[in-house]
């Protein structure tokens, strides 16, 4: 017989507000099996600990029930505070009287009722648990990187910096990521290149650092410290290892009419390229989908030019198998499809552009060197609308209810950067609000207005309709003046929402990392574990976990890889206890829980049994790897012989408190 | 006991990654929802052995709700596709034996939607409030 | 066929092929059947029976006798070639010591069919072609064999061996069935009349647990309901939740393995219609999931120990099915 | 703040969630009658939440709104201006038709041969 | 004796619950007879014997023993038991009625099972006479005669009448509760009817089944005999012959928790189960084969030697029927009789 604790928590008023916690202690006193109950303030305080240490010792205590918030919260404090009194860690069951009693209901007569049912339940629970031990498994100190933009370069470093091997995973043929595609950056003007490219060649050059551009994680298995991580090297037709980057290929490639993707298509490259000037890796890439040679097998120019014989017409994807202890996702984001506003005329009018297409615009390394033209008649724009927030902050079907965080500054940025260059164009900045927390970033906006004589206007674009002549007449509402506008301009820039890229859903399910219903990857917790994904091992880096500029997203980039380096210098990781395990005198042997485990976690043994009548029988009976089971309990329904049972979760346990509740 | 005054009994399993945390999300943004509703938290909705169920109503419950990750969205990959089909199997049997179907439900909950938590919890109380007491499934050993 | 299967009996046996042969044996009347291991050919010449009668299932009974060391040889009717198909995947049986010869059906008599028409004193029964003739101490009768056949082979699913080392006989094909009219039926009823239906069949449950160990699926090494630790033991239902809990976790132990033999409702000393709530899960699984008929090959993947992710939702059965 | 019977009125017929706006404008950069309009999109539905709904009533801008609904297709939050404006405009529609027609005015009315019937249509008509 | 015409029968059962509860043969859906609470318009079975015997009248499936009740703390011990009203069983057949007297000698010798007494001084047994055995027939074997079957009251039913005659005062009671409904006659149609059945019981299949070659003091001779493992082959341990025999009288006490108290109740056991006699250690009998020998070995060896050679088989024929691999007691005899004879 258990001999049982109760520690009924007033966490202030937050529970005893609306609990009667002395007529709940005082209830729970009366339960079989309770030999000492009692209430404090603050359970999770050192004095509130030191109450239950000392019960412990003082009463024998076998198990102990601590009725107060949710076990997500403090569940892993008062396991703690049991072991330090000398009681397994595993023999403590959470009552939650706070999230789902206290907060929840007004009545106190209710509200009482409900948290005596629920401390009941946790005594019936309790008094079934057995202690457990954690197993420990090592960890693997390699860690992976799935993205190659400036968050996970960033992460890249610094992992390397602390000695640990990293891999870098880029689904494109170099990294640099969106950061490589912008021309300047915010609060300080300076070029975005010369800030990046030398941390890329950091990357490259950095031993401990292995890039795998133009590739994609294929599989994901296994658990934190120990992962087991497929990646599709996707072939370039190229071989790396001979590929020095002269570019001659690219250069005489007949396949010219190649749209330009790294300029986002404002124009064209060859079937055969690299990217851009500073790409890393430096080798080029064949598009298959343009190539002549790949898709009706004439020309081969490129192989003949090639010096180093590089060009590999028949590569394949190749996959490679490598253990991690930990994962950064660093997927990053990609302005929205505009498909849905037709209001902005962006699929009519070529002169309609987003604000990254005008970052490739301005760009000296961009389509059209440097000089802003309008993309139609390649004139100088001598009136540009900018549109903030278009699809951000929206709810309807098409748009994004979040705010992009971002825009407000680049728009600021780009506005600024017109008109100091071409001082004769008349920048007009429709917006709803102008948000711009950050250090030095609202000094930046008031020096469009005042320095730059940008013309902010607190409304929105209503229409945008391409005349005959090529311009644009854009309608929009000034809310100040109480007027409807009609600007006749040369350019509009669209500040598109944006969105995390479309990868990450399906890399988000190979992870079991959660998402939110953006897609945006959720945090362990949304203030005190903000690069952490709840699932063990899953770290969360740039704008995966939200929109972010770049200063923050270093820093998000900086604080993961500190996360992983703590993980990795760990030697070993203590495994969770409730696992699975099998009742080898019940297994049937049937197969059944081995196909529902999504860990691989249960092999089959042949086991000589004595039977009753004392001869032995050979049989085949199930065996659960407990390093690898992480406690689902898919298993333990599948099993038809009950043989299957999960530790901490037991079937009796379970059915105890099913009966605790409907007593 | 008249209609008023019934008061259902409403087993709720709720996995701990998901489901769990949104019932914790709507304690947080202090969404009312009625306390006939008691929570038993399970790692996954995969463990939820339709056995449990059964034994709820045995019992003296009124109504059982299984709630875990979205599909593809269960922490342990597939756990909540398996839970799916064995309470789709489970709940289709239990009316074709005659007992009401809307005594049981499975809803998807995440993390993040403790609102929905709420709103699924309040409708299905009411839901089962209107039925009135389960006498189709319960063991009269187990009345008080 | 029965003097054939005897004779292929006795070769094996000869040639030391195998050293033991599963079959059917006659007992105190013409329609008592009691399955049987034969060792010698003697005993083969003398109680070795294979006719309209031979409605038991010889794969559960080949799993209760299998021995590892030496191989057996037994019969197994189309039907019965699904349920050792199960329990090879499920790794049940040893499919090597075993020598499987297929057999043709052509439809087993139900002498309760028979007795329910009120025949008793019944002193003997003769199958030929199309007739039954039924002979008592009060007079006697000839039926059509359709009218007296067992449910479940009016409703055959197949007449096709799944698994075997050789046939006697053609090879069958597999039939298109009316097996889930009755659960369609059911199903169209409204859910007083189904609960009214099932308290009324359950209700006479004695808890023998014949349907549980005659039933192929069923093979577990110790029963849940056997089992104090389970938590839902029983041996006999105190309480009518009790006789629904038996059926329904059974039902549920089977979904996606039962085979729809038939074993439990011919076994049942009570006519419960035990097959009609295994046929509403084979049903459900159809409609949901996906033709699926367990035991058609070894090494399938059970429905409820596979899934996909555009799976219904449970409540497709709120929203009334399919 | 006591909500106007209009007001909730006005929300209630509309369908409307003035709480939603977030004052972008968009509604009225896109409104194709807004040189004709007093009050334009964005305030209908600011009016309506600061409770002015007797401005709107008597603002000819109502008549001037051509229903297009370009206001509430724009509306990034679903508020639905033109929803709005539709619900003034039936309540001033609806004003417009007052009470003609009072019990105690009848007897004054009434005249030897006036028959019946007519006065129980005629109140039928008159009467709100 | 005593006559009613058979179509007053109906006049007599509703007479007859009147006063007491009367329970009566009647089909159920599926084609098996059983016993059910008489009502208004209930037809009676017209088969021989019910699925079940009438046995669970004295001795149910499942019967509440004790409860406690828990409250914190504290336990409470209840006695369920009701009061038990006076109940009128009709158309027990001379097997059955044979075998509340095997059941009588186990509940209500010392120490007297004071459930099944209760239950016992309660119930009234009206008897009905066979007249169309069935072939799993061979109640004759244990010198049971099913044209003068016991009970309180023995009736005979022919085609236009049924005749009764009380056998004890319990029987003079019931005839007198319905004695506005029947009439004093002499019984020359019973006589003629009983000459009949007979004349059938001679030509049954099991006609010539003896007990003789069984009896107290034959352990020896059976007990080790190599037959056991060949007819217990088949056997699958299920407890359909133990549920459906008239004189299985093994239960099991159990347990169950309510939640807020344990109830303890019995249940029906069988032998034929591998958890019978099951203990700490593990079970002595090892396999099926013991289990098959020990039921057949208690009903024709043991049972006999302790209670004056009564069998505590009473050829109902039930297992014989209802088993579902065709293994019964029937076999059992035939098969070690031969081995007596040789």
């Amino acid at each position: 017989m258990q001999k049982i604790g109760v520690f009924v928590c007033h966490c202030g008023t937050n529970i005893a507000g609306t609990v009667d916690v002395k007529a709940v202690a005082e209830a729970l006193g009366k339960e079989p099996g309770v030999v000492f109950s009692t209430e404090y303030q603050y359970m999770c305080s050192e004095a509130g600990q030191n109450l239950i240490k000392d019960a412990i010792k003082n009463y024998g205590l076998t198990g102990i029930v601590v009725c107060s918030c949710s076990p997500r919260m403090h569940e892993a404090t008062f396991r703690k505070t049991a072991a330090a009194a000398g009681l397994n860690s595993y023999m403590v069951e959470i009552a939650n009287i706070r999230e789902q009693c206290s907060w929840i209901h007004k009545d106190v007569k209710v509200a009482t009722e409900k948290a005596i049912v629920l401390g009941r339940t946790a005594i019936a629970k309790v008094a079934l648990n057995t202690p457990l031990t954690a197993s420990e498994t090592p960890v693997v100190k390699r860690a992976l990187v799935i993205g190659g933009g400036i968050a996970g370069i960033q992460t890249a470093l610094d992992i390397a910096d602390a000695g640990y091997e990293v891999d870098l995973v880029e689904k494109e043929p170099t990294i640099g990521g969106k950061m490589a595609q912008i021309d300047k950056t915010f609060p300080t003007l300076d070029c975005a290149a010369c800030i990046l490219t030398p941390k890329m060649v950091d990357c490259a050059q950095n031993e401990k650092i292995h890039i795998y551009a133009y590739s994609e994680v294929e599989s994901v298995k296994g658990f934190v410290g120990n992962f087991n991580v497929t990646i599709k090297k996707k072939a370039r037709f190229v071989d790396e290892t001979k590929c020095t980057g002269c570019g001659i290929c690219t250069e005489k490639c007949p396949m010219k009419k190649t749209p330009n993707l790294f300029n986002l298509g404002l124009d064209n490259r060859s079937a055969i390229y690299i990217p851009f000037a500073q790409a890393i890796p430096k080798i080029a890439t064949i598009d298959a989908d343009y190539c002549n040679m790949l898709k009706n097998g004439k020309c081969g120019v490129c192989s003949k030019v090639c010096a180093a014989g590089a060009i590999d017409y028949k590569q394949q994807d190749q996959y490679i198998e490598q253990q991690y202890g930990a994962i950064v996702v660093a997927t990053g984001f990609n302005p929205i499809k505009l498909d849905n506003y037709s209001e902005f005329a962006y699929n009519e009018s070529p002169d309609v552009v987003t604000s990254l297409e005008l970052e490739r615009l301005m760009n000296a390394a961009g389509p059209n060197g440097g000089t802003l033209l309008r993309p139609s008649d390649k004139t100088h724009p001598h009136t540009i609308v900018f549109v903030q927030c278009v699809g951000s902050r929206d709810t309807t079907d098409c748009g994004k209810p979040y705010c992009s965080k971002i825009c407000c500054m680049y728009t600021a940025k780009h506005a600024m950067l017109i008109r100091d260059k071409y001082p004769d164009t008349e920048v007009y900045v429709f917006y709803m609000d102008v948000r711009t927390p950050g250090k030095n970033f609202d000094e930046f906006y008031r020096r469009a207005v005042e320095d730059y004589g940008v013309h902010y206007i607190k409304g929105m674009v209503g229409k945008v309709m391409p005349q005959p002549d090529g311009k644009l007449l854009v309608r929009g509402s000034d809310l100040l003046t109480d007027e409807q506008l009609k600007i006749e301009a040369d350019m509009v820039v669209l500040a598109a929402a944006i969105e995390p890229d479309k990868t990450a859903r399906p890399l988000a399910t190979m992870l079991t990392a959660s998402m939110d219903t953006n897609d945006f990857f959720t945090e362990a917790h949304p203030k005190l574990r903000p690069v952490e994904s709840p699932t063990a091992g899953i770290f969360l880096s740039g704008v995966c976990q939200g929109p972010k500029d770049i200063p923050e997203t270093v820093a998000q980039a900086s604080a993961a890889a500190a996360k992983v380096i703590g993980l990795l210098a760990k030697p070993a990781l203590k495994s969770n206890p409730c696992t699975a395990h099998s009742d080898e005198n019940l297994c049937n042997g049937c197969s059944s829980c081995e196909r529902v485990c999504p860990y691989g976690a249960i092999s089959y043994v042949d086991k000589e049994f004595r039977m009753p009548d004392r001869t032995t029988k050979v049989r085949r009976v199930a065996s659960v790897n407990p390093a690898v089971c992480q406690g689902c309990g898919a298993c333990t329904v599948a099993c038809p012989s009950g043989a299957m049972d999960l530790s901490g979760f037991s079937n009796k346990q379970i059915m105890a408190e099913v009966d605790a509740i409907c007593r | 006991m008249s209609m008023n005054e019934f008061k259902p009994k409403i087993v709720a399993f709720c996995c701990n990654w998901c489901s769990y945390a949104g019932a914790d999300l709507a304690g947080t943004n202090r969404l009312n929802y009625p306390a006939d509703v008691k929570i038993i938290r399970v790692p996954c909705s995969c463990r939820v052995n339709p056995m449990f169920i059964l034994r709820a109503f045995q019992r003296g419950a009124d109504g059982v709700i299984l709630c875990g990750c979205h599909p593809g969205d269960c922490h342990y990959t597939t756990g909540n596709y398996y839970a799916r089909r064995r309470m789709t199997m489970l709940f289709s049997m239990l009316d074709y034996l005659g007992i009401e179907k809307e005594r049981t439900r499975v809803e998807w909950v995440s993390a993040a939607e403790g609102a929905k938590f709420a709103a699924v919890m309040n409708d299905f109380v009411k839901t089962v409030t209107e039925l009135g007491e389960n006498k189709r499934l319960e063991d009269l050993r187990c009345k008080k | 066929m029965q003097e054939v299967m005897k004779k292929r009996a006795k070769e094996l046996l000869a040639s030391g092929e195998v050293t033991r042969v599963i079959g059917w044996k006659k007992n105190e009347f013409d329609y008592d059947i009691t399955p049987a291991v034969f060792e010698t050919a003697e005993a083969i010449d003398r109680d070795f029976v294979y006719d309209d009668f031979c409605g038991p299932n010889l794969s559960k009974f080949t799993f209760q006798h299998q021995k590892n060391d030496t191989k057996t040889l037994v019969f197994l009717k189309p039907c019965d070639t699904y349920s050792m198909t199960q329990m090879v995947t499920e790794h049940r049986v040893n499919r090597d010591a075993l020598y499987i010869i297929g057999i043709p059906c052509f439809g087993k008599i139900d002498i309760e069919k028979i007795k329910a028409d009120g025949m008793t004193g019944i002193l003997s029964v003769t199958s030929e072609g199309a007739d039954v003739k039924v002979h008592t101490l009060y007079g006697d009768k000839t039926y059509v064999k359709i009218d007296v056949m067992a449910e479940r082979c009016l409703a055959c699913k197949s007449k096709y061996h799944t698994i075997y080392d050789e046939l006697i006989g053609e090879e069958g094909e597999v039939m298109e069935t009316d097996r889930f009219d009755q659960v369609k039926e059911l199903e169209a009823m409204t859910p007083d009349q189904r609960f009214e239906f099932w308290r009324g069949e359950l209700s006479r449950c004695i808890r023998c647990n014949a349907c549980r160990n005659a039933c192929p699926a069923c093979t577990c090494e110790s029963c849940v309901f056997d089992n104090p630790e389970s938590g839902i033991a029983q041996k006999a239902a105190a309480d009518s939740f009790e006789e629904n809990m038996f059926h329904i976790i059974r039902a549920f132990h089977v979904a996606g393995r039962c085979t729809d033999c038939g074993e439990c409702s011919r076994v049942c000393p009570q006519h419960i219609p035990l097959h009609l709530l295994n046929r509403k899960f084979i049903s459900d699984i159809n409609g949901y999931y996906g033709e699926y008929q367990a035991g058609e090959e070894v090494g399938q993947r059970a429905p409820l120990v596979n899934f996909t992710k555009e799976d219904v939702e449970p409540d497709v059965v709120a929203k009334g099915g399919k | 703040m006591l909500t106007s019977k209009e007001k909730e009125q006005i929300i209630r017929s509309s369908g409307a969630d003035v709480t939603k706006c977030m004052r972008c404008g968009k509604c009225s950069g896109a409104c194709p009658s807004y040189d004709e309009m007093e009050y334009h999109p964005h305030q209908f539905v600011y009016f309506v939440e600061k409770d002015q709904i007797e401005k709107l009533l008597n603002s000819p801008s109502i008549y001037k709104c051509l229903g297009c609904s370009v206001c509430s297709e724009r509306c990034p939050r679903d508020v639905g201006p033109s929803k709005i404006v539709e619900a003034v405009l039936a309540m001033a529609v609806r004003r417009q038709d007052e009470n003609h027609l009072k019990a105690e005015n009848i007897p004054g009315m009434v005249e030897d041969d006036t028959p019946g019937q007519l006065l129980v249509s005629a109140f039928r008509k008159y009467k709100k | 004796m005593y006559r009613i015409p058979r179509e007053k029968l109906d006049q007599l059962f509703a007479l007859t619950a009147e006063k007491e509860t009367l329970y009566i043969p009647t089909d159920a859906t599926s084609g098996i007879a059983q016993f059910k609470k008489w009502n208004e318009g209930m037809k009676m079975s017209e088969k021989l014997k019910t699925s079940r015997s009438a046995k669970d009248f004295f001795f149910p499936q499942t019967e509440a023993l004790v409860n406690f009740k828990i409250s914190g703390k504290k336990i409470d011990i209840i006695d369920p038991r009701e009061e038990c009203e006076d109940f009128v069983i009709f158309g027990v057949r001379a097997c059955d009625a044979k075998s509340f007297e095997i059941l009588d000698s186990v509940f209500l010798v010392d120490p007297v099972d004071t459930y099944y007494k209760n239950r016992r001084e309660h119930g009234t047994i009206v008897t009905l006479a066979c007249s169309r055995p069935s072939e799993s027939c061979f109640c004759t074997t244990f010198d049971i005669d099913p044209t003068e079957p016991a009970g309180d009251v023995s009736a005979w039913m022919t085609d236009d009448s049924v005749y009764f005659k009380a056998n004890t005062e319990k029987g003079e009671k019931y005839i007198a509760l319905v004695s506005s409904l029947l009439e004093e006659t002499d019984g020359a149609d019973v006589d003629a009817q009983k000459v009949a059945t007979k004349e059938i019981l001679g030509k049954l299949p099991f006609a010539n089944l003896k007990k003789d070659a069984f009896g107290g003091g034959k352990t020896e001779q059976y007990f080790g005999s190599p037959k056991w493992a060949e007819l217990s082959e088949a056997c699958l341990g299920c407890g359909t012959c133990t549920f459906v025999c008239p004189t299985c009288q093994c239960y099991d006490i159990r347990d169950f928790d309510t939640g807020h108290g344990i109830n303890r109740f019995r249940c029906w056991d069988s032998c034929m189960y591998s958890d019978f006699t099951k203990m700490a250690h593990g079970n002595p009998r090892l396999s099926q084969k013991e289990r098959f020998r020990q039921r057949f070995m208690h009903k024709l060896v043991y049972y006999p030697e302790n209670h004056d050679e009564v069998f505590a088989c009473v050829g109902c024929g039930r297992c014989v029927e209802k088993c579902p691999i065709s293994m019964n007691i029937v076999k059992v005899m035939k098969t070690l009789g031969e081995e007596e004879a040789k």
